[in-house]
C-alpha cells in the first residue's frame, strides 16, 4: 500500500539558494584549507618558530607574506605555487563568503527590490576588485 | 490608529532569547568584523608594496600587529569558525537539529579552552612577556 | 455604520460554522461573521476523536451507532436525527480524510479509532473502537482543515466582528448586526439566510473546560428575538477535569485504559457499571464520581479523585477485564506509546498540575462541559418556531448552540465534532438553497438600534456594582446547586440569587469608554447573555420533575417517561417571564428502556 | 504570595505614547498569568485590553512577551515568573491596544504558502491510505495553533515583516512532507525566494518560544534540505 510518488520539486537554482548552499559548503572547505595549512606549517617546522598569531594568520591566508618576518630559517619551502593556489583558493572562498555574509545582513533589513538589485552589483564588483588585487599581492609576494 | 511597528535596536537585543540568540548576534558581529578586517588587510598588502600607499598600508597593517586588536579579532574569527560549524551541520543534517541544545554546549565547550590559550599566549606577548 | 451584503451571514467559525461556511459558499455568496480569529475557536480544543462506524480496526454499523447514541442520550434524542447523522457519520469522516485532515493510522494505514465511553459492540455490550482522532487533537485538526479549505475556497472571513443581533423582519431571518471589535463600528450584514454556529455556553459554571469566548451568545440573542431554546435543562458534565482549574482530560485517556480511582485507591466504576467499568457515558461517570466523594472517598478527604493511566495499572487492569488486542494477545502498553497517544494530556498534566501522567497519578474532578440543549433545529438545520415543528424562514443553527437534538439528556463523547461536520453541512447546503429561491427581505428603517440601545444602557448604567463579581458568583451558585445533582430546593436558591444577579447587572457599567477593542463592554455584554441563560436554564430544570441524562435531581431519582419523555421549550416573554412548552421525541426504532451500561 | 505586575499601556484613543503601568495583587503559585491579567481587569482597572478565549494553550489568542520571552500567558504559572511580572504585546507587530497586536501579517505569510491539500486526483471512495510512518514525518508541524510566538521572536522577522517567517514555513512543512499532498513543489518555490527560507539563520529563538513544543528549526532545516534534494518524503 503505497501512495503515489509525487512530482519531486527543482533544487530551484536561484541567487539566494545557491549563496545560501555555497556559505555552507565554502565554510566547510575553508575548514578543510585551514587544516591543510595548519598540518603543512606545523611540517615545515612553524611550531619552534612562529607566534601564535602568525600560525593563525598562515592558517586562514597561506601567503608567505604572513610568515616573512617570522624566525623561519628557511622561508623558501613556504613560498611554493601549492602554498599559491591554496592562497587564491581561500581568497576565493572567504571572500565570497564574507563578501556575501555582508550582502545577506544588509538584505535582512532592505525591502526594495531595487536596492537589493543594485547592492548584489555592487558587491559582485568589490569582489572582483578584491580578489584581483588580492592575487596580486598573493603572486608578487 | 495604533503605533507603527516598531523594532528598535535595544528592544529587540533585551529579548531574553537564550544560548543560540547570542550565538547568533556574536555570529554575525563575527563575520562582519572579519570582512571588514580582511578587506583592509588585503588593500593594505597591497598598498604596502607600492610606494604612494605605504604608509597607509602600515599603517593598517599595524593595527594587525596590535595584540589588544588581535584579542579583538581572534575571538570572533575563532568564535565565528566554530558557530559557523554548528550551523553548517545542523542546516544540511536537520535530524540532528534534537541535539541543538548540547550542540551550543559543545560550541562553548571548545571555544573556550583554545580561546583560553590562546588569549594566554597573545596577551603575555603583548604584554612583552 | 456600515452595511454589507451577502446571501448566507455564517455566525460563529468553528466545526460548524467552517462547514456551514464551506458548503453555502459553494453555491451562494456567504460570508462568515466570528468574534475569534477562525482558528482560535473553541472546536480546537476537543480532543478524543470524532464518532463514526467506520470498522477499520473491528466490526462496527452506523446502527450500532445510532443505538448507542439513543441509549446515551437517556431516549431524549430525536431517533430520526440521530438515525440520519450516524449513517452519514462514516462518510463525513472520510470527506475530512480528503479535506486532508491527518488522522492517525492503523498499520495498514487506514484510520485509526479508539474506545470511548457509551460506544459499544451491540451483540458483545464490550467496547468498540469507534472513535477516529489524531492524537489527542482532533477538534484541533478539524479546526484547521476545514479552515485551510474555506482559503482555498476565498470563503468571506469578517475576523473579530462580534455578532450582537440578529434581525427578523415578517418572521424572517433578514441578516445580523455585529460589532467591529477594533473599531467598535456597527456594521449591518444583510442576508437572506443567517446560520448562528456560536458553540455553547459553559462559562456559566465555576468548573468549566469551556473557553472564556463561550458565553452563549448565539442562543441569548436568539431568545431576545422571542424565539425559544430547547432542552436547556441538560448540560453535560464532564467526568475528568483538572482539579480547580477545569482543563479537560480527555475520555480517551479511559478509552487507552485509564481508570477512576478513589482515595482509598480502589477502581470504584465496577460498582456503578460492571460491564464497561470506566467507560461508561458521562452523566453516569460524573455521577458516580460525585458519591464517590460524597461518601467521605475523594482523594485525600478533599473533592476530587484520581485518573490513573500509569502502564502498570492500566496493564494490571486490561488484564483483569481481559482486553484484548485485535490479534488476541493480551492488551498493554508502555510510557512512550502513553506519551504518543497522549501528548496534549500529558503536557497539561505536566504544565498545571507538575504531574507527569506516566509516573504519577492526575487529580481530576467533573467539569461544566457542554451544553446539550440550545436553538431547536430540524435535521436540516433550520431553527424551529414552537412546539409544533414549525420553522423560521431562513434560520439556521448548528453546532453546540444547536439543538437537533441528537445528544437527548447526555452526549457521547465523539458525538458533538460528528454534529458539527454533519449538521453544519446540512445547515450550509439549506441555506444556500433556501437563499436562490427567495429575495433580499427589506431591513428595518434602523436596524442597529436594538443592539445599540444594550450597549448604551451599559454605558451609561450608575457603575455601582462589579461585573467580575457577578460572574463569580453566578458561577459558584450555579456549579453548587446546578451542577451534577440538583434538588428542587437547590435550584429556587439559585433561581433566587441569579435573579438577584441580574437586578444587580442593571448597575453595571464600565470605565473603558473608547471603541477600540472595548473588551471591557463587550465582556459585560457577555455576561448579560449567560445571566439570561442561567435564568433560562434554571427555570428549565424545576420544571423537569425527574431524573434523566445530565439533569439528575436527588428529589426525583427515577426516568419517568410517562410524563417527562418530551422536549422542553423555553421563551423569554417581553416582561422577562420565562415560559415552559414541550414537544413529543421522535421514536423510531428503539423504545426506551432502563439505562444500564 | 504578592505580586508585581507591569503592563504594557496603550490607548490608541487618548494616548500618544505608550507606557506601562504597575499593579499588585494577590497571587497563587498555580495561577496563570492570564488569571492574573483577568483579576486586574475585572477588580482594577477594566481598560486593559488583550485577547483570551481558551485558557489553555490550545487556541493561541493570548501570546504575549512575559518577562521578556513570547508566551502564552494561559501557560505560564507564576511559579514560572516569580512575584515580579512584565508583559508587553509581541515584539515586531502593529500594537493596536495594550497588549493586543495586529495579527493581519502574520494571517497573510500564512496564507501565502497555500496551507490546504491539494490533490486533483479523484477521490477514493474511503480514505486514502497513509502509513504510520507516513503519518510521522509531518506530526510535529501538525500542531501549530498560529499563536505567532515563533514569528515575533524571531530577529529576522523583526529586521523586515516581509520574511514569511517560521509559522509559514511550518504550516507549508505540515503540506510539504504530507504523502497525500501534490503540490510540494509550488510550496517549496514559495519558500525558495528571497523572503523564503533563506532569511532564517537558524536562530532557534522560534523553536524556544514555541509553546506546542515543535521543533521548528528542525522542520525549516527540512524544507531547506528538500529544496536541495527535491526529496520530500
Ligand atoms: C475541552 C473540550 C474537549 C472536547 N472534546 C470533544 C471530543 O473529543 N469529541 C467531540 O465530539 N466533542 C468534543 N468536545 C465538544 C466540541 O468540541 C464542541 O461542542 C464543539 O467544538 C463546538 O463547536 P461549534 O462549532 O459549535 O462552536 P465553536 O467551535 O466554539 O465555535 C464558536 C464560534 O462562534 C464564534 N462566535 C461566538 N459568539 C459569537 C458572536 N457573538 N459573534 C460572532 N461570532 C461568535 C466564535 O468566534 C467561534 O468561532 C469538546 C469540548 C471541549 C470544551
Ligand atoms: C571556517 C571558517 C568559517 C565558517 C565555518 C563560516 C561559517 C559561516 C556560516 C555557516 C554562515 C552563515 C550564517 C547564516 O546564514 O546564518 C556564515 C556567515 C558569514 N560569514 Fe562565515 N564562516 C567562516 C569564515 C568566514 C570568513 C573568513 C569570513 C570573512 C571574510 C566570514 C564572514 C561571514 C559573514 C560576513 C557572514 C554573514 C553573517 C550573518 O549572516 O550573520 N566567514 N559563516
Ligand atoms: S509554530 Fe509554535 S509558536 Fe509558531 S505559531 Fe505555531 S504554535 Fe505558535
Ligand atoms: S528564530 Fe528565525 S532565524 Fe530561523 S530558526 Fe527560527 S526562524
Ligand atoms: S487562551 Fe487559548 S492559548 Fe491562551
Amino acid at each position: 500500500m503505497k501512495t503515489k510518488q509525487r512530482p519531486a520539486p527543482l533544487g530551484g537554482f536561484n541567487f539566494d539558494y545557491i549563496m545560501w548552499l555555497f556559505t555552507r559548503l565554502s565554510a566547510l572547505a575553508m575548514y578543510l584549507i585551514v587544516i591543510v595549512a595548519l598540518t603543512g606549517a606545523l611540517l615545515m617546522s612553524a611550531r619552534q618558530n612562529m607566534s601564535i598569531a602568525d600560525l593563525m594568520r598562515w592558517a586562514f591566508m597561506p601567503n608567505p607574506n604572513h610568515v616573512a618576518s617570522t624566525n623561519i630559517p628557511d622561508i623558501e619551502v613556504w613560498k611554493t605555487i601549492f602554498w599559491q593556489v591554496m592562497a587564491i583558493l581561500m581568497l576565493f572562498f572567504a571572500g565570497a563568503h564574507g563578501l556575501h555574509g555582508l550582502l545577506n545582513v544588509v538584505e535582512d533589513y532592505i525591502s526594495s527590490r531595487r536596492i537589493r538589485m543594485s547592492l548584489r552589483a555592487l558587491v559582485l564588483v568589490i569582489w572582483v576588485a578584491i580578489s584581483l588585487i588580492g592575487i596580486t599581492v598573493i603572486v608578487t609576494s | 490608529m495604533g503605533l507603527k511597528r516598531n523594532v528598535g535596536l535595544m528592544e529587540a537585543l533585551r529579548y531574553q532569547g537564550k544560548g543560540p540568540m547570542l550565538t547568533y548576534i556574536l555570529h554575525r558581529i563575527g563575520g562582519l568584523s572579519i570582512v571588514i578586517f580582511v578587506g583592509l588587510h588585503i588593500l593594505a598588502g597591497y598598498l604596502a608594496n607600492h610606494a604612494w600607499g605605504a604608509n597607509l598600508g602600515i599603517f593598517i597593517n599595524s593595527i594587525y600587529e596590535n595584540w589588544l586588536f588581535q584579542v579583538f579579532i581572534f575571538f570572533f574569527a575563532l568564535f565565528h569558525a566554530i558557530n559557523g560549524l554548528r550551523i553548517v551541520i545542523l542546516d544540511l543534517w536537520p535530524k540532528l537539529i534534537e541535539y541543538q541544545r548540547e550542540a551550543i554546549w559543545l560550541e562553548w565547550f571548545v571555544f573556550l579552552p583554545i580561546y583560553g590559550i590562546a588569549l594566554f599566549v597573545i596577551v603575555r606577548s603583548g604584554l612583552g612577556g | 455604520m456600515k452595511t454589507h451584503q451577502f446571501e448566507v451571514i455564517v455566525v460563529g467559525a468553528g466545526g460548524a460554522g467552517l462547514m456551514a461556511g464551506l458548503y453555502a459558499s459553494r453555491t451562494a455568496k456567504t460570508a462568515i461573521i466570528t468574534k475569534l480569529y477562525p482558528t482560535r475557536s473553541h472546536t480546537g480544543t476537543a480532543q478524543g476523536g470524532i464518532g463514526a462506524a467506520l470498522g477499520s480496526e473491528e466490526e462496527d454499523h452506523p446502527e450500532w451507532h445510532t443505538y448507542d447514541t439513543v441509549k446515551g442520550s437517556d431516549y431524549l434524542g430525536d431517533q430520526d436525527a440521530i438515525e440520519f447523522m450516524c449513517e452519514e457519520a462514516v462518510q463525513a469522516v472520510y470527506e475530512l480524510e480528503h479535506m486532508g485532515l491527518p488522522f492517525d493510522r492503523t498499520p495498514e494505514g487506514k484510520i485509526s479509532q479508539r474506545p470511548f465511553g457509551g460506544h459499544t459492540n451491540n451483540v458483545t455490550g464490550k467496547p468498540v473502537k469507534r472513535a477516529c482522532h489524531a492524537a489527542d487533537r482532533t477538534g484541533h485538526m478539524i479546526l484547521q482543515t476545514l479552515y485551510q479549505q474555506c482559503m482555498k475556497n476565498n470563503v468571506n472571513f469578517f475576523d473579530e466582528f462580534q455578532v450582537v443581533d440578529l434581525l427578523m423582519v415578517n418572521g424572517a431571518a433578514a441578516g445580523v448586526v455585529a460589532i467591529e471589535l477594533a473599531t467598535g463600528e456597527l456594521h449591518v450584514f444583510h442576508a437572506k439566510a443567517v446560520i448562528i454556529a456560536t458553540g455553547g455556553y459553559g462559562r456559566i459554571w465555576e468548573i468549566t473546560s469551556n473557553a472564556y469566548a463561550f458565553t452563549g451568545d448565539g442562543p441569548a440573542i436568539i431568545m431576545r428575538r422571542g424565539l425559544p431554546l430547547e432542552d436547556l435543562e441538560f448540560f453535560q458534565f464532564h467526568p475528568t477535569g483538572i482539579y480547580k482549574l477545569g482543563i479537560l482530560i480527555t475520555e480517551g485517556v479511559r478509552g487507552e485504559g485509564g481508570v477512576l480511582i478513589n482515595g482509598k485507591g480502589e477502581r470504584f466504576m465496577e460498582r456503578y457499571a460492571p460491564h464497561v467499568k470506566d467507560l461508561a457515558s458521562r452523566d453516569v461517570v460524573s455521577r458516580a464520581i460525585y458519591m464517590e466523594i460524597r461518601d467521605g472517598n475523594g482523594a485525600n478527604g478533599q473533592n476530587y479523585v484520581y485518573l490513573d493511566v500509569r502502564p502498570e495499572s492500566v496493564n494490571k487492569y486490561a488484564a483483569l477485564d481481559g482486553r484484548k488486542n485485535k490479534d488476541g494477545s493480551p492488551y498493554t502498553v508502555t510510557g512512550e506509546e502513553i506519551l504518543a497517544k497522549l501528548p496534549d494530556i500529558v503536557d497539561f498534566c505536566r504544565v498545571y498540575l507538575g504531574v507527569d501522567p506516566v509516573t504519577q497519578l492526575m487529580p481530576i474532578q467533573p467539569t461544566a462541559h457542554y451544553a446539550m440543549g440550545g436553538i431547536p433545529t430540524s435535521k436540516y438545520g433550520e431553527t424551529i418556531l414552537d412546539e409544533t415543528n414549525a420553522t423560521v424562514p431562513g434560520l439556521y443553527a448548528a453546532g453546540e448552540c444547536a439543538c437537533v437534538s441528537v445528544h437527548g439528556a447526555n452526549r457521547l463523547g465523539t458525538n458533538s465534532l460528528l454534529d458539527l461536520v454533519v449538521f453544519g453541512k446540512h445547515a450550509g447546503l439549506r441555506a444556500a438553497e433556501f437563499a436562490k429561491t427567495v429575495p433580499f427581505q427589506p431591513l428595518p428603517s434602523d436596524p442597529t438600534k436594538y443592539a445599540s440601545s444594550q450597549f448604551d444602557r451599559i454605558r451609561k448604567a450608575d457603575g455601582k456594582d462589579n461585573a467580575f463579581d457577578i460572574a463569580t458568583t453566578m458561577k459558584k451558585v450555579m456549579f453548587d446547586k446546578m451542577g451534577i445533582f440538583r434538588s428542587g430546593k437547590g435550584m429556587e436558591e439559585a433561581l433566587t440569587i441569579v435573579r438577584a444577579l441580574k437586578q444587580r447587572y442593571q448597575h453595571v457599567s464600565v470605565t473603558d469608554t473608547g471603541k477600540i477593542f472595548n473588551t471591557e463592554l463587550i465582556n459585560v455584554w457577555e455576561l448579560g447573555n449567560l445571566l439570561d441563560l442561567a435564568e433560562a436554564i434554571t427555570v428549565s430544570a424545576i420544571a423537569r420533575t425527574e431524573s434523566r441524562g445530565g439533569h439528575s435531581r436527588e428529589d426525583y431519582p427515577d426516568r419517568d417517561d410517562k410524563n417527562w419523555l418530551k422536549h422542553s421549550l423555553a421563551w423569554v416573554r417581553e416582561d422577562g417571564k420565562i415560559d415552559l412548552k414541550y414537544k413529543p421525541v421522535v421514536i423510531t426504532k428503539y423504545e426506551p428502556k432502563v439505562r444500564t451500561y | 504570595m504578592e505580586v508585581t505586575i507591569k503592563l504594557f499601556r496603550y490607548n490608541p484613543e487618548k494616548d500618544k505614547k505608550p507606557s506601562y503601568k504597575t499593579y499588585k495583587l494577590e497571587a497563587l503559585e498555580t495561577d496563570r498569568v492570564l488569571d492574573l491579567l483577568e483579576k486586574v481587569k475585572g477588580y482594577q482597572d477594566g481598560t486593559l485590553s488583550f485577547r483570551r478565549s481558551c485558557a489553555h494553550g490550545i487556541c493561541g489568542s493570548d501570546a504575549m512577551r512575559i518577562n521578556g520571552f513570547n508566551r502564552l500567558a494561559c501557560k505560564t504559572l507564576v511559579r514560572d515568573t516569580g512575584a515580579k511580572i512584565t508583559v508587553q504585546p509581541l515584539l515586531g507587530m502593529r500594537v493596536i491596544k495594550d497588549l493586543i497586536v495586529d495579527m493581519e501579517p502574520f494571517f497573510e505569510h500564512y496564507r501565502s504558502v497555500k496551507p490546504w491539500l491539494i490533490n486533483d486526483d479523484p477521490e477514493p471512495e474511503k480514505e486514502r491510505y497513509q502509513s504510520v510512518d507516513q503519518r510521522a514525518v509531518f506530526d510535529d508541524t501538525t500542531k501549530c495553533i498560529l499563536c505567532a510566538c515563533c514569528t515575533t521572536a524571531c530577529p529576522s522577522f523583526w529586521g523586515n515583516e516581509q520574511y514569511v517567517g517560521p509559522a509559514a514555513i511550518v504550516a507549508a512543512h505540515r503540506f510539504i512532507f504530507d504523502s497525500r499532498d501534490k503540490a510540494a513543489a509550488e510550496r517549496l518555490k514559495i519558500l525558495n525566494e528571497v523572503w523564503g527560507v533563506y532569511r532564517c539563520h537558524t536562530i532557534f529563538n522560534c523553536t524556544l518560544a514555541c509553546p506546542r513544543e515543535i521543533q521548528i528549526t528542525r522542520a525549516i532545516g527540512e524544507v531547506k534540505m528538500a529544496l536541495t534534494t527535491g526529496k520530500t518524503e
